[in-house]
């Protein structure tokens, strides 16, 4: 759908319900913003109120620091861009003492994305956020298309999703919410062997698997060779898995991949999600998810609805 | 740090392949330092994602300017722009150039576009000193007479020797650092890695200190993404990964670890 | 790639090796129109010129006609569009007997695009091409998302697939170039169970499964509720899987997915197609696969390449 | 058929929401016949994939217009151009209206935009006849001058009743139908279904010919994708598609499988 409610009638809705539970987090309204495009929290502060904000899903952590892959790691093509950063990232023990502070000074569910490289890294790193307070969630990455062994490795087949899914779950009271890949024949298969693990809501899309040859060098733009397309590219793809993942699971959705404006998510609500991420375009504008926020008001005010749940898996299809 | 709607007030030519632009930005205009960098995104490229990094210029009465060179598709689009266009520009970001220096001469060394942050910089400094200008060929000579202005010594190096000396602008600079061994200038410099790492070079040996702004592609621009993560060696011997938007542009040269 | 050499400096390479020959079909040049985006030759008739495509491969024909789906079919999206025709088509036999006579009289490579609901299907509609003349290749669709049975089914497991290319293998003896479905955790996997069954060469990629809603109706704005998506969108994800399939396996790759200038098709090639096809990119400019071949032209003159083969596989990963 | 570069001449405002925008296009002028259409490239707009059709309005000189109607992303980026800008036309495409009628007389029945095709239609047309205009309300009724000019009898119908008649076109239509039963008028028909399907009602009653112009969604605009189909029946009595876009968009109301 083009972007067109952008937040313009700016007093719509005043009185709307925009409250989500999602799954036990509570959240003022169903837009967040995805892992790995908002850092930790304080690198958009200036310019976004974090407040405001549905939640925060933060850059993804592994049990020990990770260098990442070497650059460049980012690079802009049509309608998106394709990235390979390698999932770098301080370790948990340096996140939650360097980030947990500042993200605990915001009224803002703080969900944790997690990874690893094996069934026990993911463990690992969930039990070691346990007990920290102010973590309302993990968002589990099964699905990172840039890095040799885990990731999507593990999101591509039911039976390692599930057996990655069970063993966080042994560890974790949190909300536990695995991140699939766009990238298998049948997404509610993979819903489906979440949610009997243990699951309490599930994300998607991460990106998909994608590469950029620089013509006249005939090498890859990336340093990694392949890494993982987002942004507005992938919208129609994330929409048609999200109303996939609804029909084949009980537990809610939180569905991202292109989102820009206002109808982009609402379009994902409609298939199915019961909240919604915006990734790539924070990088293009910050205020993105604040325009959203808005732009959803203004569709309820006009249809009359009275609650921005309502609004979840009401897709009519003939 | 802000983000505005900046009208543009002016564009002017430099040469076939830079602009400058000035551009109407007044919250970012009263807070910008030498070095530091705005992050513009341009309107109507609907398939256009990421915001391109510019420094500062000039910042003075609301108003900043840019210098660019045309590039590739965003830089082309931007010079499609004409006064009362508007762009969308974050900033200022990045942390710049140190300015207080007592006493030491400032020794500025630019290549190509690498002029702008550098031309800012003079401004604002308080002594005079010298700047090495460096580019392929006299059309990559720019800002001469805004140094003429400020009465900076001026050095110009081509490599085709259209202008100036012959050859690379760290040729140049060498040979002055040598000529001059009782002045103990601090050096500042932007340009192409290749200008970056022979200055370091030049700054470790002498024991200067060399302030070197870097240009790496760019995602978000404040430091969420990692997109523009340069190697450096940390204080404490151990080395990592610095991001350039947040962490820099500008580094002194005994941080960068060069690959 | 942003698009640079679109056919400027025409005088460009005019003593340049621009033939391939893919599996036994003899091409001018590596380019060539995709199935279901140029009709059966006689629609772009009055904006191209046949003569001088790398090949035409038709739209999908099945053994019996078939009515496709309701409308909507198609609509736009970012840089791209979401399409369901559902392989509407008058079956082999009034294909044969009305646009062969048509394609005969073009000095160009046809090459039929078959698809079937059962693997009967697919040997039935093999059978009735094998004595026609003026057709180079048989193109087997095992990767529709439009239909129900089918297409898509045979596309994601590599034993199915397999099971259809040895029938039609036995059933022709016409270059067979199955066309895979780029929804496959590993694209390898498939293109080596397809080479294995018998195939001369691969396609790829086919139109990734998508969805668009209209959030004022909340319907699906297909009638088919889902669709395939095409155009720019999807370039760098066709990049990713010609590469992974090249990799894979010795027989020729076609590439296609979003070639709207020569640096997309340059940018295939190098990734290790040997022909590239254009599809979504006719409908917004007819005389684009011309341009491409122009600007490939440019590219090997610049670069003093002799052969347009030398371009394919010739990555250089770090 | 041809594809042009063709430069906005002129472009009028004949209301809020539309817009007649003259092109120069000496090869599709030349050929043009009323009912075909053109398919348009709009430039810059580079995450738009598919032209969009246009009805020719007029024909002559090396120039043809179109009258449009802003109604989404592709007609909004259309009214930011003016004259002396270029976009990429395909055409004339499609099977227009047929328009040797000996003897009978014309009734054109327009919705909104609809009208376009028809003004060329009833100039080029030998026989001066009537034609009904129909819209939401006085805004959208269009071209009433080009019809004074040409001495037709017009009917106006607005459904809010600010201009002509209250109510629906199509009643208006049928009113005169039934006050005039000695008239055996053919029919040509341009706009919504609803529009189209209630004239095909009346003339199938009256045993009358009327040729509609449909509305469809468009890819290729050549026949190629299959996108733009309509339920036909054919002569041989059995049901199946037909090509908006090439074996339309005009077809007789008999031919049409209505949903
Ligand atoms: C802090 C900072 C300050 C800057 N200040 C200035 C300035 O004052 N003036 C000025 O002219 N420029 C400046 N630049 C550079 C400027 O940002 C770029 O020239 C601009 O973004 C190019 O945009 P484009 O769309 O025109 O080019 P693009 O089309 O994006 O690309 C230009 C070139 O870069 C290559 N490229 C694209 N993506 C990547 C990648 N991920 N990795 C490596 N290469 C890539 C392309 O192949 C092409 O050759 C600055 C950059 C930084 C980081
Ligand atoms: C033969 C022909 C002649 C025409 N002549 C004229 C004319 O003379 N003047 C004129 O003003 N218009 C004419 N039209 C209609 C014109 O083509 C459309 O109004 C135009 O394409 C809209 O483009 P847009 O980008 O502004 O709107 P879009 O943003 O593309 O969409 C406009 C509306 O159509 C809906 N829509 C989009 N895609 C589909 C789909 N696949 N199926 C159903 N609905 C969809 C959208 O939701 C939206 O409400 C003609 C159409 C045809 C087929
Ligand atoms: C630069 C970048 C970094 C990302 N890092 C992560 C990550 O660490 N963990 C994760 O689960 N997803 C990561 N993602 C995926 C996003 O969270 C999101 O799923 C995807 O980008 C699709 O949404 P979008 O199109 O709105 O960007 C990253 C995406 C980008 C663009
Ligand atoms: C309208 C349309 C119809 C298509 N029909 C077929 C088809 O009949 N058989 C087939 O194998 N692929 C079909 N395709 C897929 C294309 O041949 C091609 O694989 C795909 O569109 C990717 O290329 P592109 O991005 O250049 O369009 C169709 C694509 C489109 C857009
Ligand atoms: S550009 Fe995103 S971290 Fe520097
Ligand atoms: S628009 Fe493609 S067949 Fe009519």
């Amino acid at each position: 759908m083009p972007c067109k409610y952008d937040g313009n009638m700016s007093n719509a809705g005043k009185n709307l319900d925009m409250t989500v539970d999602l799954a036990g987090i509570r959240m003022k309204n169903p837009v967040m913003v995805a892992s790995g495009t908002f850092g930790y929290g304080p690198e958009y502060a200036d310019f976004v109120n974090l407040s405001e904000l549905g939640a925060i899903v933060v850059k993804g952590i592994s049990a020990e620091p990770c260098e990442g892959n070497p650059v460049p790691r980012m690079v802009e093509v049509k309608s998106g861009l394709v990235n390979a950063i390698g999932l770098q990232n301080p370790g948990v023990a340096k996140f939650i003492k360097e980030y947990m502070p500042f993200l605990r000074k915001h009224d803002v569910p703080v969900i944790v994305n997690i990874w690893g490289k094996s069934v026990e890294e993911y463990e690992r790193v969930a039990g070691c956020l346990n007990d920290v307070e102010g973590i309302a969630g993990l968002e589990v990455n099964i699905s990172c298309p840039n890095i040799k062994e885990g990731g999507i490795a593990f999101g591509t087949d039911p039976k390692s999703a599930g057996r990655v899914v069970s063993a966080v779950r042994k560890q974790t009271r949190l909300t536990l919410i695995p991140k699939l890949s766009p990238n298998v024949p049948d997404i509610g298969v993979m819903a489906r062997a979440v949610e009997d693990a243990g699951a309490d809501a599930v994300s998607l899309i991460n990106t998909m698997p994608a590469m950029v040859i620089d013509i006249e060098t005939r090498k890859p733009v990336l340093a990694n060779t392949v890494g993982g397309l987002s942004g507005p590219a992938v919208h129609p793809v994330a929409v048609k898995l999200v109303w996939e993942a609804w029909k084949a699971v009980k537990i809610p959705i939180i569905g991202m991949g292109g989102i820009t404006c206002a109808e982009e998510a609402i379009e994902l609500m409609i298939a199915g999600a019961s909240a919604v991420a915006v990734g790539t375009a924070n990088f293009t504008d910050p205020s993105t998810a604040s325009r959203v926020v808005k732009g959803i008001r203004e569709y309820l005010a006009r249809h009359g609805m009275a609650c921005v749940k309502d609004l979840t898996g009401s897709i009519k299809t003939r | 740090m802000n983000i505005e709607q900046a009208q543009i007030k002016e564009v002017q030519k430099p040469g076939e392949q830079y602009r400058i632009i000035v551009l109407n930005c007044p919250a970012i205009a009263g807070s910008a330092a030498p070095g530091q960098f705005v992050h513009m995104l341009l309107p109507g490229l609907k398939d256009i994602t990421l915001r391109r990094p510019f420094s500062i210029f000039k910042a003075e009465d609301g108003n900043i300017a840019i210098l660019y060179k045309i590039v590739g598709r965003g830089t082309s689009a931007l010079s499609m722009l004409a006064a009362g266009d508007e762009v969308d520009l974050m900033g200022p970001l990045g942390k710049g150039f140190p300015c207080d220096i007592a006493g030491e001469i400032p020794v500025l060394v630019a290549g190509g576009y690498g002029v702008a942050p550098l031309a800012f910089l003079a401004k604002r400094l308080k002594t005079q000193g010298v700047i090495f200008i460096g580019g392929a060929s006299a059309a990559d000579i720019l800002c001469v007479k805004e140094f003429e202005k400020l009465n900076w010594e001026i050095r110009i190096a081509t490599e085709d020797g259209s202008m100036g000396d012959k050859g690379l602008v760290t040729e140049v600079l060498k040979a002055w650092l040598d000529k001059n061994p009782e002045r103990r200038p601090v050096l500042y410099a932007c340009g192409p890695d290749g200008m970056l790492k022979a200055v370091s070079g030049l700054a470790v040996d002498r024991d200067l200190k060399a302030w070197l702004s870097l240009d790496k592609h760019m995602g978000c621009g404040v430091g969420a993404c990692l997109a523009c993560v340069q190697k450096l060696k940390f204080p404490d011997g151990h080395t990592g990964w610095g991001r350039v938007c947040k962490d820099g542009p500008v580094f002194e040269a005994r941080e960068i670890v060069w690959n």
